[in-house]
């Protein structure tokens, strides 16, 4: 047994597996595989000011060793959330990360406010939505420093920003958020991609793309992951297409302080159970006393 | 996992032991797993998993036998998944979570039903066949004759069968709505349940409303958790505030046909 | 028999499948399989103007549904190209797109001096090589338009310059190639991606990072080919995980006037002939009678 | 494809006749295919495709019998690609390119050659044996005896045969260096051929220069094409202009040991 605890955003994360945010709804439903309390912690589905429906048509589709979708970020409000969900996720015994989504600045501001006044632990600032209609803050450097210190002012609680994949120059937005006053960096979040039905000749997806995750983009997140850890100080949580313990200790040995699985846990519901309990496992077998001695531990040639 | 006993799902590799293959391209399977059979009712999915895909394929439970501990599955290959799946053999073992979703609303087994398939769609309709016996009417539709499927077991739980075919190669030449709208004009049916393509399920919807006939029907939409985590797998309800977003997987397969927004 | 004919780059395609670069080393291993005259075109080896002997290390390995690579763009060079290779090529009955690669503006117009006094019909200025020290010229708009300019003015050749993936705004790319005096583009180059071998604690690559290619990255080659189609007017090659008629032919819809295969021919050494054969199969069956009707073809929602 | 009997190349799905476990997760497998039994020659590779992998994995032919039409392979299970590979039986086809690369260069019959093996590089000094006869010294080296295979198949050809084990649990503890350099000191060889892990490689390659015996490797490199086309099977060779960067695939994987750059 290594001891797998990590500190990071103020709170011991009891192992670094985090249920990354969208595929896990609000905890309730993968609670019937297993406790929650298991996990290191989980970000919520991306949540808004407003209920919403999400998108029209088809939301999801397969692509070799990945998946395409766009759900439009559908869910039912932050009031909601604060009132029915936020609750009982604090029950739970994990880390919740609370994952915030908007279209603008007044609208992060209002939900943040709210978000205040509860004992919601952490706020994953969600500026990569690859579904939401225009340019999410998370594509250049200076709205995403904009937008972290807006949120920044607004609140006192750990707030993480999650990063778009979408983007040239990752290490830079990484640091503008570092600037804007983050205590973390959550990245990477869906790719944008697209598929074309060639018998309709239309888009696959009513958004005509959409976000791209799964083992597939595992190579290009922890790419991602390495220039974003090399260029902040602060931690950062390492997510995308991790399906293994294997790809998990890849994540952390490139920089990352806590990984994110997600939409793995489609495949198979206990990805995240065994993952954790493989990189135990692997601890034990390399002589690693403590997990906190593999972040970061890729040494370059 | 040792929790795994208290909890609601199950994911595990369960033994084939039946495979036929029903028609072209249509194939049976057998699956021994007392933690489903135990717990499935008609209706219900389960989720499969196959090596090489990212994501599970839903595929109704067709029939249950609690005795046997068995369940069984009937599907069409249509593409890359269920062609893996059509390749899996006696003797192997399939990677299953299930039961999933709301199974049909099951009345006393002395009501009068109607139970309604379409194409791919008619193997729900087995399990509800053997629950509701001769008090059940069997309409089957299919593009021809070479896809007709499961009618000896259908005429072993009732006399009352009706097969419908596009283009008359076998049965009636037409549409599910022929026999269903007779059989609606001629007597009361307390419940009429259907699975099939949109827009088949559509048209009963149409009819059963005219007759005032309590319908359920069993929708199919792409999926990612199956489970209701991930919003991916949207049916538009009407509720008193408008168009809702459910989920099949969680709020469905089955709804009633009179809450199913058909337009979109 | 649909008319497969495209006619670019001041040339006729007899199909729109084109090998592309580094694959395909000068054509003369494949060769053994088929008759380069089968194919649209074909694109040489990255070429430099000195001989390079390439990466350190391995250069290749496995990712789910890709691969990662790294040869550092070991070729002969320009002259030995030109003596050697060129003439050989010219016999070969198909378009040939020499591609270029070059780490500064010098060597890339000494390189075009040397080729406009051959018969090479096409160049393929390659701006985007993920395996060269410092950064490729493509991955921003003022350099892509800078060099594409300078390439312009010193040859009348047809040119077409092949982009980043690794930028967040691939049209506004796309248009500074255009801007700059292109008269195709192609994309996209590898993504840059990463593997660490975890046991080690290394990167698998020496450079660190190298090309992610494959079936894996189909999704956002698509989507930025779509985006390419969309920002410009001259032709686009789309380039990236098409291993079936079904992927080539989504690339064309998305606005692609050719493709080019890569890496799929790895796994398959008759990858590009099924394609074409099954591009062909398709149009009868769909009553296309001209492949150009599906240029561009998708109708967006 | 017509154009195929006139090239160089074949790619085809080829039966697999014959399927052997010879120690724990090494396996053989006899494959039908005339196309490549009647051109292979010993040290040359085929290029293996596996469903759901993008690269082929290259694998050594470790026997050929021309009138059977068969080749042999036999590979060690390593990672997911020959783990998959040991998943094929008898009955199913296997996806193959070959062959491939340069064979060991052949004398005449009557010279006296030594064959050397590490662990899973034995399998093509199968192909060499049958054809030097006892004319052939084998040296083979495991890590253990549970490691050891191919011995009664070497001494069927020639016999003089020795193993090393690490651990001494058969044979010679030590490494194949140690019977090597007793056999070099005693005789003259005309042609020391050798395939295994690098360390050995090089070792081998110190001793045969030492003695002035002509000695042959076989390398291995991670691959993409397999044919020279991609350029990622590198080898540094020793050329009059330094070093230069080769292509297991094409030039190799047979190299001449005095001209590999065994630094780096
Ligand atoms: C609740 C439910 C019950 C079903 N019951 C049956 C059944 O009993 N028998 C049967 O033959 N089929 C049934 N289907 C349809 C079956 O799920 C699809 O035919 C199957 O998923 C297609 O997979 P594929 O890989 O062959 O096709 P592909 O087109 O290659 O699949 C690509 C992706 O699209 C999804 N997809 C494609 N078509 C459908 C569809 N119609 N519904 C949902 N997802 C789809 C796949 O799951 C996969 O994720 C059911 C669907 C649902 C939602
Ligand atoms: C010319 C040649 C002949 C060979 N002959 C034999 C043989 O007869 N028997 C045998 O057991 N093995 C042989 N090998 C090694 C064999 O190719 C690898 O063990 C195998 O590719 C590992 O694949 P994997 O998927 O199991 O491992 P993984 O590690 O999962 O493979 C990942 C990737 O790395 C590549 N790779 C990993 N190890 C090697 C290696 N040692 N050499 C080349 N590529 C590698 C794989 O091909 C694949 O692309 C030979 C290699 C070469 C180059
Ligand atoms: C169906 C689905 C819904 C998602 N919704 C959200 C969301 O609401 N907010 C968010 O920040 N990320 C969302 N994501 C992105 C994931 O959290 C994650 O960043 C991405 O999928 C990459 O990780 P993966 O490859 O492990 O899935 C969603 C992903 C999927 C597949
Ligand atoms: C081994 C290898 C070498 C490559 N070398 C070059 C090169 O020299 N020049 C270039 O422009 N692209 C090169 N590429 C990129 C391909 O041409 C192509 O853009 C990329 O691999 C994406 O396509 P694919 O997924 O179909 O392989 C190389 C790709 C591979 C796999
Ligand atoms: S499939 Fe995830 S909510 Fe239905
Ligand atoms: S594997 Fe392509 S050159 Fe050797």
């Amino acid at each position: 047994m290594a001891d797998l605890n990590v500190n990071i955003l103020g709170h011991d994360f009891k192992n670094p597996v985090i249920m990354s945010s969208g595929v896990f709804g609000y905890g309730r439903e993968y609670e019937e595989f297993f406790p929650l309390e298991a996990l290191g912690g989980m970000a919520t589905k991306g949540t808004t000011l407003h209920k919403r429906n999400g998108s029209e048509g088809k939301r999801i589709t397969e692509t070799p060793s990945g998946l395409l979708f766009s759900v439009g970020l559908q869910n039912p409000g932050i009031d909601y959330y604060i009132e029915n969900e936020l609750p009982n996720l604090l029950t739970k015994n994990t880390n919740i990360l609370t994952n915030v989504a908007a279209s603008d600045k007044e609208e992060y501001l209002q939900i943040i406010d709210k978000l205040e006044q509860t004992d919601a632990p952490i706020i994953e600032l969600n500026i990569s939505c690859p579904n939401l209609s225009g340019e999410p803050y998370g594509v250049s450097c200076s709205s995403t420093e904009m937008i972290t210190r807006a949120v920044r002012e607004r609140t006192k609680k750990p707030l993480t920003v999650k990063l778009s994949p979408n983007v040239g120059n990752i290490g830079e937005i990484a640091k503008a958020a570092e600037a804007g006053g983050a205590d973390a960096v959550s990245l990477i979040n869906a790719i944008s991609g697209m598929k074309i039905d060639i018998n309709t000749r239309r888009p696959f997806l009513r958004n005509n793309h959409g976000g791209f995750s799964g083992a597939a983009i595992f190579p290009i997140a922890l790419r991602m992951v390495w220039e974003a850890a090399n260029a902040v100080d602060i931690p950062v949580l390492g997510i995308g297409g991790i399906s293994s313990s294997e790809d998990a200790l890849q994540m952390i040995m490139a920089g990352a302080s806590c990984v994110e699985v997600g939409c793995a846990i489609f495949k198979d519901p206990y990805a995240p159970i065994k993952i954790i309990n493989e990189i135990d496992q692997w601890c034990d077998d390399h002589g690693v006393k403590d997990i906190n001695e593999l972040i970061g531990a890729v040494e370059p040639w | 996992m040792k929790e795994r006993i208290e909890m609601k799902y199950t994911q595990g590799f369960y033994p084939i032991i039946g495979k036929e293959n029903l028609s072209r391209d249509i194939f049976s399977l057998t699956i021994c797993c007392h933690e489903i059979s135990s717990l499935a009712v008609p209706g219900q999915f389960v989720h499969i998993a196959l090596p090489g895909h990212s994501l599970r394929r839903p595929i109704s439970i067709s029939s249950i036998d609690r005795e046997a501990h068995t369940i069984r599955i009937i599907f069409a290959v249509k593409g890359t998944g269920t062609k893996d799946l059509s390749c899996l053999n006696v003797g192997n073992t399939i990677d299953i979570v299930g039961p999933l979703g709301n199974g049909f609303t099951l009345l006393g087994k002395d009501k009068k039903v109607i139970l309604i398939g379409g194409g791919i769609g008619t193997p729900p309709m087995a399990a509800m066949a053997s629950y509701y016996g001769e008090n059940a009417h069997v309409i089957s539709g299919f593009r021809d004759k070479t896809m007709v499927i499961l009618q000896d077991e259908f005429k072993r739980y009732t006399p009352n069968t009706y097969v419908c075919t596009e283009d008359g190669s076998e049965g009636i030449k037409g549409f599910v709505t022929m026999p269903l709208e007779e059989l609606l004009k001629k007597e009361h049916f307390d419940m009429v349940y259907a699975c099939g393509p949109i827009p088949m399920l559509k048209a009963v919807a149409q009819v059963t409303e005219r007759y005032d006939t309590p319908c359920e029907v069993s929708m199919e939409q792409h999926m990612g958790c199956g489970i209701g985590a991930c919003l991916v797998c949207t049916c538009k309800i009407k509720t008193e505030h408008g168009i809702d977003f459910r989920h099949v997987c969680k709020n469905g397969p089955v709804f009633d046909a009179r809450e199913v927004e058909w337009n979109g």
